[in-house]
């Protein structure tokens, strides 16, 4: 397969975790979300690795993958935090900061 | 082959994005999640990048799930409804992620790089080993390794931060209005 | 001591007396003040003769002397020294405008006696004396400018000078702000010529103009259409006259000296003193003239009809102007001056005596209520008799002899001259006529209450009102006391008036048609550039002028004893039987109304107009409409931090969504 | 020495702040010590004037390089156009401090410490010789303003200084931006960016690019002066202002805005000024109808004094854009002679206010003179002066101003010779409402004190002064005005 | 398998960044010991952490060396800024010494948390790669979201944290994606070989490329608040302890123009002509929406975010010329911008202790009578930020006009002029508050009522001091202000250095 297919999946996956991010309100599947928006940028940098034959984008990758979990860590930590204050999970509900 | 393990991931790969997406219950969001992931994994392996695949199940769909699983049964089984309240968002969310992925894809297609149409260059069995990996990490991106390791350490130190129960401040409890806790 | 420096002397004394007694206003006691100020401006006259005495000593080709103190202005080209020009004109101005003040200094001595604003009073004459001869000695056009408008200013000042009249203060600021427009129009004229020429000093400009600019060019003509708007304004010629009526409201000697005797002839001198300017453009000239002429119709005319008695005298002095003015547009420069001396002397001393009868009215000016104080002040009416008889042209009188030279000297130049001629023959007429109705009916006919009381001995003191407006007035500041000073009581006033009845009455024996030319022969060397130097009246003219001046004068003191003596009430009738001649008249031909109408009004409600709406709607709006945009802007961006997290990550791809299609378009 | 100048009120205002609050004097010591240092400026800038040379061009120049990275110069220096500017300004300045002395302010240190720094940055702004520091002491001048206004000024006064600053710092930064594109534009291949006035001078500018520089200073400069349509900032502002600051703020700051056409915006911007020489003139012209028309339908005694203000500086943009050396000769004569004018009569209108029992409507005045003949001379002479009666200094000013214009464009000197006779109109107006009628119920007629005496009287002595000997200013500034001209009457000529 | 060869480890040009891990460390450390002095331990720790780095990075200046095989660059352009990090955490942590908003998390963890974005910002700022880029900036942010939220019980501090987590998460991702666009199309994440690679292969022009670049200005963007990608900028600042906002809007924003210049200037240059339009455009709308969003807030945070939304904009526009002068400009501005924005925060947060208002602006109401010693920091720092002369903002703007024209991008440089007019609206609107009117005195009164107990009294007593620490950090910034305004020298000199580690 032509690296150009992976990539377009990759740009689809970016899309579907955009649009996730867009349309869910809950802030656990809108952490789920941008997984999804890492991952497609870790195949782009998979593909791309192996389209110039560099171990540049493999390490990359993994690099995101760690950030990733950094990221998924801090995020559910404050997930937790605003269910123990007792805060809706819902981020629409989240606008107190606004104007 | 190849092109059937292909496209059969990318099917599974978007399926699980689609699922995480549109599921409503975030438990199921999580598990299509791991259907995603895996899905990828197996796109890496076609890419000659075994060593991610490998961190990907292992460090991904096996720990990092867990950890998600498990916030989402300590938080409960919220739904939200899928009707997008908010007007603009439920036109806009859409069109903006189709603009999107209409935009990279024109930008990847009509890339004049020549690597793009092809299936790369011949690599050696090495490429993508975690011997390779890790001769890089210990070389050229000593610093990004390093980073990296710090990055975990404070993940965990926020993460206690903000999960820990805090006595600073009783009144947490006096706001609990029913109970549920 | 030269010429020059007797002329910086006549300068000196007027404006020390005017320091001195401003200075100590506090400390000087009684009368010192007034005595004082006409020691300044007697000495000034003394000075004025001590220059024509030096004056006459020099060849008559060299009688033009300049001196300067230091330079005034000398930049860029523009060159004007602190300094004086004393010729003949300039030394014949001022012995008239010192030797007249000097005579109104001393009856003010005793007339503004009881006046809060004494000492204020007679800082303000000497200053007006001080300007009015710096005028005449300027040596540039600046230093004219200078004294042109200190005139102005010291006019201004007395007119006010009871500040606390709304109808003074309100004279003043109209006598003001036309005596100011003239000045612009001096100004702008100054510039034209300092364009023209380069030069600012008179023996410069005159010496130039020729080589600046061809006969009746239209730059010298707008010129002296320019300086025709000063003169006007300041000699209350059409259609700047409407000034001088008001100006009335000042205190009577100030009429006498200020709007009667000399600041207002300033703009025949100033004529006189162009005359270079004005002969290289005759279709000024001829302008100026015929305004001349027509003013001096226009204003007789009113004085028939208005019952203010210093009004009447305002209106005549108007007319006399207008005289000079015809004079010395047709370049009678020698007759001009004549009139304008016989006038000073003849009109002082008919507004001193008016001055007087006003004093014993207590302040009323209204002549329906004066009426036979002939008997109670008897020598108050003889030097009325004379002043209107001088002033009617009665013959072997001052204004006789001046008044017909002019007529004269219009008759010699023909043409469309004779139309001047008639105009003025008419106007001689009318002269006549209502300077006998001030006669008639103030000094003849049953007496007045007042009259009577004055014969027992009493003067009589009503309330003090304003007389224009029934007000009663505030004494606090400057109204005149209660004492009032009658020339029949007061030496300080008897004596000046005595001089000025002599002179009034022999005023005109110095320029007797083929017998003398005294005042002809000392100006000669001033107008000796002059294109009608030579043009000598014939003995043809000289002797029509006479007759038909001595007809119109006697005809019109026949019909005003016709009128007010032999038939009391004809004018009643003729007031019923042409009602809108006589509003006219009254009315002053509605150039007030139209001025108002025209000019005041428009420049009210556009200054209105522009602080209520335009400033508030175009400025504040400007402002105001900035501040909307950028509000409408602060809400916009508000609404959009609707605070929803969702909406943010919206707007962070809507933004990489448009960043990307922007490079996608620019890529190659 | 031209430093010390500048910097003395400063120092002075800095130690009157610190002063110790020793007792309840109402912070009179700290205003004497402002006082004391602000009348040594004054007496330094009497010696810079005895010390002229009328020959010779800039001189006492301070000149070292502030901020080399960005080709800033430190150098100020005096020629015949600052001078008398300069003087005006620490004249003005001690009359205003001696004036407040006279009264209680509260916080009178920061008070003291303001009207000092105001002083500084006008010194500065009169003294600067680098395109840079000009501008720097152009926009300092708002800080103290800012306070003055806002925090000792009458009713309304936040949104008036608000309104004030926003609109001079408007103009203020579209100059900053025209400042330095005019440094770095002129900057030539090889040549080092510079901001020094006489550098720049010799330099050369596309026309284009003077075009748009020179607008953005225009801008400035008739905001700051204020010319219509740009001083919707003026009525609040001087409603606002306490009596000592406005005199500064009408009498200096308004100057600075002219002073800048002729500093900067002819010598750098020949081209521009001569391609928007209608323009400006009809400003200029617009401002004095404008300003005058306004003036004499306004029943707020200041506010008569304010719209005069535009009227006569609509006279000296006027004068300015004449491009000859005569209309800009007048045009600093008249900044001069309007300065002086305009503090006395901000003061003499504070005390007739005082006496109306607090108000400055002309309908509640009336009268006045009677018992104050001292006060009714010193308001006459100075409402004779700003009215240019022939005699004054103002009146020579404006003669050359319209000899000038005249020069250059008849019509517009016509028209402004309508302006001449406004401003008689509107001056004796105020003049007679005050001083002369029927005394106005609830005012009363007093002298003026003689510390009150103190303030006026020596600004009117210089007017007197000025009025016999115009030429004083002019000899001195002839030389310089003659440079500034010389740019664009030789664009003129191509 | 080839042998592998230890790099060069250079570690005299890594010393601050060993000195802030170690500082890390010893902070964890000492933040477990229990104890009324372990608050001073540990901030002392902390601040000495700091100088230390803050002397080890001043001994490395003028060095210019690339560490780690080109990963990283020790060059002026980083150590300078490098400073402003170091200035900007100790202000942080003096400021948060007595803030009662910061005592969610234990002491040690929070000063672990400010160095460890610290290293972040000293990485990224070094950074000379892609990789170490995004970790770079992953390690400056991910400490930020937690100390954002670290204000449990208060409701805004937890959604301050959540948007901030949220939105960087999608910035993040998006950069990620932009940079995987750039490694793809030029094959290396090296700065310098993607700027040769672009140049070699005629690519500069590929789509690809492009939108890349596209996608990484996003990110980048995003953290330096740029518009349209600002909105988190004034949720965040103000839902954030306020110490805490001081340091994101001083430091994230110096370390965010730290990577923008040298990703600009140095990697993707050689498509200069590409990206500058699309960079003044953002400048642009950032002068525009931040002027115009920030007046009428009564929110003095929300104020001075929108205001940094603003200055970012105006600083883009020395992005956007890509010339050494506009490189300088920056680097200058964010130094003045380090003092005036300190100025204003710490009068802020001395403001909340004293009376209650949290950071309304009712709470400066006056203070120019009763507190002039905090008034006159906080006027300058508005008029600094306003651009008044005498205060270093003036240079700073005045420099980045220059530079704009210079790089034939004038019309910016007006745009700039003409956003800072409207931003006196709000400047000035703060400045009328302290100086004319009214007092908010009467507020502060109320805690006594409380029953007169000593926990009441206590509280009142220590409101009614001044905060001696923050009041200190208030003058010296604004005093800076001033000094630098005056003799900008010095830091233009450091600024002159920077640009030379580029051009």
């Amino acid at each position: 397969m032509d690296i150009a297919w992976y990539l377009v999946l990759s740009a689809f996956i970016f899309c579907i975790g955009g649009a996730g991010v867009l349309t869910r309100r809950s802030p656990l599947v809108i952490l789920i979300c941008l997984e999804l928006m890492l991952n497609a940028g870790n195949l782009a940098l998979v593909a791309f690795a192996r389209m110039t034959g560099t171990g540049d984008g493999q390490v990359f990758a993994l690099v995101v993958m760690i950030v990733a979990a950094c990221e998924v860590v801090v995020g559910l930590g404050l997930i937790v935090a605003m269910y123990r204050s007792h805060l809706p999970m819902d981020v629409d509900d989240m606008s107190e900061l606004h104007g | 082959m190849e092109s059937v393990v292909f496209f059969v991931a990318a099917f599974m790969a978007i399926g699980g994005a689609l699922g995480v997406v549109l599921q409503r219950n975030p438990f199921y969001s999580v598990l299509s999640l791991v259907v995603h992931l895996l899905a990828l994994a197996a796109l890496f392996l076609l890419l000659s990048a075994e060593f991610i695949a490998a961190a990907q199940v292992i460090v991904y769909a096996g720990a990092v799930m867990v950890l998600y699983v498990f916030v989402v049964a300590y938080v409960g089984g919220l739904e939200d409804p899928l009707m997008e309240p908010n007007p603009v968002l439920r036109i806009a969310a859409p069109l903006f992620a189709v603009a999107l992925g209409v935009e990279l894809s024109v930008a990847i297609l009509g890339s004049g790089l020549k690597g793009i149409d092809s299936r790369g260059p011949h690599v050696g069995a090495g490429f993508g080993s975690p011997a390779q990996i890790g001769q890089l990490f210990l070389t050229r991106f000593l610093i990004a390794f390093e980073v990296v390791s710090l990055l975990l350490l404070i993940a965990a130190v926020g993460a206690v931060v903000l999960a820990r129960k805090s006595a600073a401040h009783p009144q947490a409890d006096e706001r609990v209005p029913g109970g549920t806790v | 001591m030269t010429a020059t420096t007797f002329g910086w002397l006549v300068l000196a004394f007027p404006l020390a007396g005017s320091i001195v007694i401003a200075l100590g206003f506090r400390r000087l006691p009684g009368r010192t003040a007034g005595w004082i100020g006409s020691a300044a401006i007697g000495l000034a006259f003394a000075s004025s003769i001590g220059a024509l005495i030096d004056l006459q000593s020099h060849p008559a080709d060299a009688r033009t002397l300049t001196s300067s103190l230091w330079d005034y202005v000398s930049t860029a080209g523009v060159s004007a020294k602190l300094g004086i020009l004393v010729d003949p004109l300039a030394v014949f101005m001022c012995l008239v405008v010192s030797g007249v003040s000097f005579l109104i200094h001393v009856y003010s001595v005793a007339y503004m006696d009881s006046d809060q604003g004494y000492r204020r009073y007679f800082s303000y004459l000497n200053f007006f004396v001080f300007s009015m001869l710096l005028l005449v000695l300027a040596g540039n056009f600046v230093i004219l400018i200078v004294g042109w408008a200190f005139v102005g200013f010291a006019s201004y000042a007395l007119i006010s000078f009871w500040y606390r009249r709304r109808t003074a203060t309100h004279a003043g600021i109209k006598a003001f702000v036309i005596n100011v427009i003239g000045d612009v129009g001096l100004v702008i004229a100054a510039i034209l010529i300092q364009r023209g020429t380069g030069a600012l000093d008179f023996p410069g400009v005159f010496a130039r103009a020729g080589d600046t600019w061809g006969q009746n060019e239209w730059g010298i003509v707008a010129i002296c259409l320019l300086i025709l708007v000063g003169a006007f304004a300041k000699s209350a010629q059409i259609p700047f006259h409407t000034w001088l009526a008001d100006a009335m409201e000042g205190p009577t000697p100030v009429s006498a000296l200020i709007h009667a005797a000399t600041m207002v002839t300033a703009g025949v001198y100033l004529i006189a003193r162009m005359h270079p300017l004005f002969e290289l453009a005759p279709t000024a000239a001829d302008i100026s003239a015929a305004i001349g002429a027509f003013t001096l119709i226009f204003a007789a005319s009113v004085a028939l009809v208005v019952t203010d008695l210093k009004r009447i005298i305002a209106y005549s002095t108007i007319s006399q102007i207008g005289y000079m003015i015809m004079a010395v547009s047709i370049a009678a420069y020698g007759a001009g001056m004549f009139h304008l001396m016989t006038h000073a002397f003849f009109k002082a001393l008919m507004f001193m005596a008016a001055g007087s009868v006003i004093a014993a009215m207590a302040g009323v000016q209204d002549i329906d209520r004066m009426s036979g104080l002939r008997r109670a002040m008897p020598f108050t009416s003889a030097a009325f008799l004379i002043a209107a008889l001088a002033l009617g042209a009665f013959p072997g009188f001052s204004g006789y002899f001046s008044k017909d030279e002019i007529l004269a000297f219009a008759a010699e130049r023909g043409g469309g001259y004779w139309i001047l001629w008639a105009a003025g023959t008419v106007g001689a007429l009318a002269t006549a006529l209502y300077a006998f109705r001030m006669i008639f009916r103030v000094f003849f006919g049953e007496p007045n209450e007042e009259a009577r009381e004055l014969q027992e001995g009493r003067l009589p003191h009503g309330e003090h009102v304003n007389p224009a407006t029934g007000e009663p007035e505030d004494t606090d500041v400057g109204y005149p006391g209660p004492e009032h000073h009658i020339a029949e009581r007061e030496a300080a006033m008897r004596g000046p008036m005595t001089i000025l009845a002599v002179l009034a009455i022999v005023g005109g024996f110095v320029q007797i048609p083929g017998v003398t030319h005294v005042i002809e022969h000392f100006l000669d060397p001033t107008f000796a550039d002059s294109r009608f130097i030579d043009v000598e009246t014939s003995t043809g003219h000289e002797a029509l002028a006479l007759v038909a001046g001595a007809v119109s004068s006697l005809a019109g003191i026949a019909l005003a004893w016709a009128l007010y003596v032999r038939n009391p009430g004809t004018t009643l009738r003729l007031v019923a039987r042409f009602p809108h001649l006589h509003g006219f008249l009254v009315h002053k031909w509605y150039f007030d109304e139209a001025y108002d109408a025209l000019v005041v009004r428009p420049m009210l409600a556009l200054g209105r107009g522009a602080s209520t709406t335009f400033e508030r709607v175009v400025i504040g709006g400007m402002a105001s409409g900035t501040a909307l945009a950028v509000r409408a802007g602060n809400s916009a961006v508000r609404v959009a931090q609707s605070g929803l997290l969702r909406n943010y990550a919206l707007l962070v791809m809507t933004g990489a969504t448009a960043l990307g299609l922007y490079f996608l378009i620019v890529a190659r | 020495m031209l430093s010390i100048l500048i910097f003395l009120p400063l120092l002075g205002g800095i130690i009157s702040a610190a002063w110790p609050r020793g007792g309840d004097d109402g912070g009179w010591r700290a205003g004497y010590v402002s006082l004391l240092f602000a009348t040594v400026t004054l007496g330094i800038s009497i010696g810079l004037i005895a010390d002229f040379d009328s020959k010779a061009g800039l001189q006492h120049v301070t000149d070292f390089s502030w901020i080399s990275q960005l080709g800033i110069h430190y150098k100020i220096g005096v020629d015949g156009l600052n001078l008398f500017l300069i003087a005006l300004t620490a004249l003005l300045w001690t009359g205003a401090t001696a004036w407040s002395l006279f009264r209680q302010w509260p916080r009178p240190r920061n008070y003291y410490l303001m009207l000092a720094l105001g002083e500084t940055a006008a010194l500065g702004a009169f003294c600067a010789q680098d395109l840079a520091l000009f501008v720097l002491f152009f926009d300092l001048m708002l800080v103290p303003f800012y306070f003055l206004i806002g925090i000792w000024g009458g009713e309304r006064r936040v949104q008036a200084t608000t309104k004030f600053v926003i609109y001079t710092l408007v103009g203020s930064f579209l100059m900053l931006a025209g400042a330095v594109a005019t440094g770095v534009l002129a900057a030539g291949n090889g040549q080092h960016v510079t901001f020094e006035l006489s550098e720049l001078a010799g330099r050369h500018l596309s026309t284009g690019t003077q075009d748009w520089i020179f607008l953005f200073f225009a801008a400035a400069f008739l905001v700051k002066m204020p010319a219509f349509p740009l001083h919707g900032w003026l009525p609040d502002a001087y409603r606002a202002a306490p009596t000592p600051v406005l005199t500064v703020l009408s009498g200096v700051l308004s100057k600075v805005g002219a002073y800048g056409f002729l500093r900067i915006a002819l010598p750098l911007y020949p081209d521009a000024a001569v391609h928007f020489q209608d323009l400006l003139l009809v400003i200029a012209l617009v401002s004095i109808l404008y300003g005058s028309v306004m003036a004499f339908s306004q029943d707020s005694a200041t506010m008569v004094v304010a719209y005069s203000s535009i009227a006569q500086l609509g006279f000296i943009t006027l004068g300015i854009f004449s491009l000859r050396a005569e209309g800009a000769q007048g045009a600093v004569l008249q900044m001069v002679n309007h300065g002086l004018v305009v503090a006395p009569l901000f003061f003499i209108i504070a005390l007739l206010s005082a006496r109306a029992g607090g108000t400055d409507d002309l309908r509640r005045m009336g009268g006045l003179a009677a018992r104050a003949p001292v006060l009714a001379a010193l308001f006459l002479i100075v409402s004779l002066a700003t009215l240019a009666i022939p005699g004054s200094a103002n009146f020579m000013g404006e003669f050359l101003i319209l000899t000038g214009v005249l020069k250059a464009k008849i019509v517009y000197a016509l028209v402004a010779g309508t302006g001449v006779a406004l401003a008689a109109v509107y001056m004796i107006r105020l003049y007679q409402r005050s001083m002369h009628n029927p005394l106005a119920a609830g005012a009363e007629s007093r002298e003026l004190t003689t510390a009150d005496g103190l303030v006026i009287v020596p600004v009117v002595a210089v007017i007197l002064a000025l009025a016999l000997y115009p030429q004083f200013v002019l000899h001195r500034s002839e030389k310089a005005v003659g440079t500034v001209v010389q740019q664009p009457q030789g664009a003129y000529i191509r | 398998m080839n042998a592998l060869h230890a790099p060069h480890i250079d570690y005299a040009g890594l010393s601050p960044l060993i000195a802030l891990t170690g500082g890390i460390c010893v902070v964890l450390l000492f933040g477990l010991a229990r104890g009324p002095g372990t608050k001073m331990l540990v901030t002392s720790a902390a601040l000495l952490t700091l100088t230390a780095a803050a002397t080890l990075s001043a001994w490395q200046l003028g060095e210019n060396k690339s560490l780690v095989e080109g990963a990283l660059r020790a060059d002026d352009l980083a150590l300078s800024l490098d400073f402003v990090f170091y200035a900007a955490a100790a202000v942080a942590l003096v400021l948060s010494l007595r803030y009662p908003g910061v005592s969610g998390a234990s002491i040690g963890d929070y000063a672990a948390l400010l160095l460890t974005s610290v290293t972040g910002m000293v990485v990224l700022a070094g950074a000379n790669n892609l990789i170490t880029l995004f970790v770079g900036l992953e390690l400056l942010s991910i400490p930020l979201y937690v100390m954002c939220a670290v204000d449990l019980h208060r409701r805004t501090s937890l959604e301050a944290g959540l948007k901030y987590l949220v939105i960087g998460s999608v910035g993040s991702a998006t950069l990620l994606y932009g940079l995987a666009f750039v490694y793809g199309a030029t094959g290396s994440t090296d700065f310098g070989q993607i700027a040769s690679s672009m140049g070699r292969n005629g690519i500069g022009g590929d789509p690809l490329l492009l939108t890349g670049i596209a996608l990484a200005a996003t990110g980048l963007a995003f953290k330096a608040s740029v518009a349209p990608f600002h909105q988190w900028t004034p949720d965040v600042y103000e839902g954030a302890p306020t110490p805490v906002t001081a340091f994101m809007a001083v430091a994230t924003k110096a370390a965010a123009f730290a990577i923008i210049l040298r990703f600009f200037d140095v990697a993707v240059r050689p498509a200069k002509d590409d990206w500058d339009v699309a960079l003044a455009a953002l400048a642009v709308a950032s002068i525009v929406i931040g002027n115009v969003g920030a007046i009428g807030q009564d929110s003095l945070k929300r104020l001075l975010a929108y205001s940094s939304v603003a200055q970012a904009g105006y600083m883009l526009a020395g992005v956007v010329v890509g010339t050494a002068l506009g490189l300088k400009s920056v680097v200058f501005y964010l130094f003045a911008y380090l003092l005036m924005n300190v100025a204003a925060f710490a009068v802020v947060v001395a403001r909340e202790r004293e009376t209650g208002l949290g950071d309304d602006i009712e709470a400066v109401a006056g203070i120019g009578v009763s507190r002039p010693v905090l008034a006159w920091p906080l006027t300058i720092g508005m008029l600094a930020l306003a651009g008044f002369p005498g205060t270093v903002g003036f240079v700073g703007k005045f420099f980045l006009i220059e530079g704009a024209v210079q790089g034939d991008f004038a019309w910016l440089g007006v745009v700039i002029v003409i956003g800072s007019m409207v931003s006196l609206a709000y400047y000035l609107r703060v400045v009328a508050a302290v100086w004319m009117e009214p007092g908010a005195e009467a507020v502060r009164a109320v805690p006594v009522l409380a029953g007169g107990s000593a926990d009441a009294g206590t509280f009142a007593g220590r409101v009614s001091r001044i905060p001696i620490e923050v009041t200190a950090v208030a003058v010296i910034a604004a005093a800076g202000a001033i000094a630098f305004g005056i003799v900008p020298s010095p830091l233009l000199d450091l600024a002159a250095d920077a640009a030379r580690a580029i051009f």
